[in-house]
């Protein structure tokens, strides 16, 4: 909001850049699409099923993944709040870049939830247990749909990324304390779970390397969405600013209509 | 004056406006005690409502603590108060403080009502050995809680939609202390043949909380008032 | 067996799998629209990535 | 997390007025409340703002106690910067809004004395700002949701002196007063700017509050040209 953005009628529409991309995220973008290929390919086909869990084991390579990015964002998301926050300039790039990050991992957790839900039901016979992870998961879920909420409170610019700045933040400090205090729980009622074990499959090969595939190719996805995420997020906040051009014209026409 | 001096007035402001109006005792407690009657027709088995008491004492403090925390802020924002301490430079951690503090004296208060009434309606009985236990775990508990409810009550004080925002934040956040307290008050009971030595872990979890959230709200308070707007 | 249970647990795994790819599709889907749009409105010397 | 990279003993500008705005803009919900405000008060003076209905002054008084951010241009109190330096501008500040600020589940004493000693005001000084309004005595003890809208007035007008501002922001300060609490107030007025403080009013009542003010300034449409500012 400190420099004066340009008008908006200053360029032709016509030779204006389409979209968001550049050379590198196209790179990005290429070597995503691939990676997924791969990821279907081994996920589905090549890697072997595994010797308790059988074919179930399959769905780990997208759940697993999924999973991980979402708390990669979410730790993406606390960085960014902290650039913002303790940063000299508190630049609204930082806080851009952390609301498009918890966004994103916001949508990967609900996936981690369904994919997860999905492989309970194939491994312990039910969609939904206690498990510390899942319940973790859950929770966080809800409190990044609350950080969403505030980042959408309203005022200016820079109030709404201080505000979600703090959120962030303090939200962060709630995973170390949910996890901790939902495994202690657990713990405690180990007769309530379905199956003795977590869950955990010992992987060798060509299922470890079909995991790693997933991980790469989702970590991908997420450089990649994230890169143009911020980039939307940051045109919507210059339209804001040329709305409020144009309302700060309007505005002065009305005191020149009356003086 | 100050930080702990402005802390104490803002808190005995607090409490002298609590006395004065008596929401908590007039509207705050009945809701809760409302709130207990009602888990008693959901689970109609004796049996079973001796076994949830615990739980039920805390969830119910949990949809107090909602409603106290509107109510705390309620009084700074009907007349602009909450502008006029903006103005007034007044520290903004000592109005977390004070304002936490005397929160967490309506909620203690809440809470030793809440937990005679779980004795008296579910028939749970207190073995002399769990009295300590319990007194910890509700200090401990209630500090969490407040230093949450605190925070929050702040961020979306002043919003439109603010009844609906707070629950959405607060509640996640205070799942551990929902968790601890729980087991904590269900080992000083003897709930379910539990040990009482099994429920000092927790009071651990609650401490570690309680400072951290203490900590962390002290610290953004000031920013998220400030911009609100 | 192994055929049978694999037959069974197939909408399972390709579901879940459908659903990844489908909220993720539909999700870059959202943004790239959207940026297509809002690039329209904007000076390139505005973008910062240009 | 204090994040305002705070210098609070050094005001940034070397400025002479108390109030120095330039081309501030401010801005609520996407509408520009104020669309380019220059103004320049010095010490001592009493300055009116004068306009209708939402032209935007008491935005500029809002503004002025840091309240509401400045989107563009620039604006000082003090000589301390609006954008960075609020902490230092806010114990020398007291406003008066359109809202008073009160707990009306206290007393007027139990108000003023709060208010008071937010700032360390002693119990002597609380108890003449009580008096200088006239809500002490019989008014004391009596719960501020039960006072008429004149009363409230006077209590926060109290609160007011109790905190010993060096600058003034008051809005509609006339409003809900009578004929004897108007006189009142102007004499407060009159007393705190010989003691040093700089006033700011808003009012739409010029012939009321223009007696009163050295200057009169107009906003329209969310902006003001303040001859002031450019001598």
């Amino acid at each position: 909001m400190t420099t004066t953005p340009t008008i908006p009628a200053e360029q032709p529409a016509a030779t204006r850049r389409a979209g968001t991309g550049t050379t590198a995220t196209r790179v990005l973008g290429i070597a995503m699409v691939v990676t997924m290929g791969w990821l279907v390919a081994f996920g589905l086909g090549f890697s072997p099923a595994d010797r308790d869990q059988e074919d179930a084991v399959r769905i780990l390579y997208v759940h697993v993944p999924t999973a991980w990015v979402a708390y990669l964002a979410f730790i993406v998301t606390a960085v960014g709040s902290a650039m913002y926050l303790f940063g000299k300039k508190h630049s609204l790039g930082f806080d851009r870049f952390a609301g498009a990050s918890a966004e994103i991992g916001v949508v990967f957790m609900a996936l981690t939830l369904v994919s997860g839900m999905l492989w309970g039901k194939l491994t312990w016979g039910v969609y939904w247990q206690w498990d510390a992870r899942l319940t973790t998961t859950a929770l966080l879920f809800v409190s990044y749909i609350g950080y969403l909420a505030v980042r959408g409170l309203g005022g200016s610019h820079q109030q709404r990324a201080k505000r979600s700045a703090v959120v962030g933040l303090l939200v962060v400090l709630e995973i170390p304390l949910v996890h901790f205090s939902v495994k202690m729980w657990r713990s405690l009622h180990q007769d309530a779970s379905v199956l003795d074990s977590e869950g955990d499959v010992s992987m060798d090969g060509l299922m470890l390397f079909s995991l790693f595939v997933g991980v790469v190719a989702f970590t991908l996805w997420y450089a990649w969405i994230l890169l143009h995420r911020t980039r939307v997020m940051a045109m919507e906040d210059m339209l804001d600013d040329h709305g409020l051009d144009r309302a700060l014209d309007a505005r002065r026409a009305e005191a020149e209509e009356q003086s | 004056m100050s930080r702990w001096q402005i802390a104490r007035l803002v808190a005995s402001k607090d409490l002298r406006i609590e006395r004065r109006s008596r929401v908590l005792m007039n509207q705050v407690l009945p809701f809760a005690g409302v709130t207990m009657v009602m888990f008693a027709f959901a689970l109609d088995a004796s049996n079973v409502l001796e076994r949830v008491a615990p739980g039920l004492v805390w969830l119910a403090t949990l949809f107090s603590l909602l409603v106290l925390v509107q109510r705390s802020f309620a009084i700074e924002s009907d007349d602009g108060a909450l502008d006029a301490l903006r103005v007034a430079g007044v520290d903004p951690v000592a109005i977390y403080w004070g304002k936490a503090f005397a929160l967490a004296v309506q909620l203690a208060v809440l809470e030793v009502v809440l937990l005679i009434a779980a004795v008296l309606l579910y028939g749970a009985d207190v073995p002399l050995g769990g009295i300590v236990l319990l007194a910890t775990t509700l200090v401990t508990a209630t500090c969490g809680l407040a230093s949450v409810g605190t925070l929050y009550g702040g961020l979306t004080a002043g919003f439109t939609g603010r009844e609906t925002l707070l629950p959405l934040l607060v509640l996640p956040v205070v799942a551990p202390v929902l968790i601890g307290a729980t087991r904590a008050v269900e080992s000083a009971l003897g709930t379910g043949g539990v040990a009482l030595s099994e429920g000092w872990p927790w009071i651990g979890l609650l401490s570690v909380f309680a400072v951290a959230f203490g900590a962390g709200g002290a610290l953004a308070f000031g920013p998220l008032i400030e911009e609100a707007t | 067996m192994l055929g049978i249970l694999a037959l069974q647990d197939a909408g399972f795994i390709l579901g879940g799998y459908a659903i990844t790819f489908a909220a993720i599709g539909t999700y870059t889907w959202r943004v790239m629209s959207n940026g297509r749009k809002l690039a329209e409105q904007i000076d390139d010397s505005d973008k910062y990535w240009t | 997390m204090d994040v305002d990279p705070e210098v609070p003993s050094a005001p940034s500008a070397a400025s002479d007025h108390v109030v120095a705005l330039d081309q501030a803009v401010a801005v609520i919900g996407g509408f520009p409340v104020l669309a380019g405000a220059t103004l320049a008060v010095s010490s001592g003076e009493i300055v009116l703002l004068s306009g209708p209905n939402g032209a935007g002054k008491t935005s500029i008084l809002r503004l002025c106690a840091g309240l509401l951010p400045i989107a563009r241009g620039s604006g000082s109190i003090f000589g301390f910067d609006l954008a960075t330096q609020r902490d230092s501008i806010r114990p020398r500040v007291g406003l008066l809004g359109h809202r008073n600020g009160l707990y009306g589940d206290l007393t007027v004493a139990e108000n003023v004395a709060f208010w008071g000693s937010t700032v360390g005001a002693t119990p002597d000084e609380i108890g003449a700002a009580s008096a200088r309004l006239g809500v002490d005595g019989r008014l004391n003890d009596v719960v501020v949701s039960k006072l008429s809208a004149g009363q409230k007035r006077r209590t926060s007008l109290a609160c007011l002196v109790a905190r010993r501002a060096e600058l003034w922001l008051l809005d509609e300060p006339h409003a809900g007063l009578d004929a004897a609490g108007r006189d009142e107030l102007d004499t407060v007025l009159r007393q705190a700017v010989s003691s040093g403080a700089t006033v700011l009013v808003a009012s739409h009542e010029l012939e009321r509050a223009g007696s009163l003010a050295d200057r009169v300034v107009d906003v329209i449409g969310g902006q003001v040209h303040d001859s002031g500012a450019s001598s």
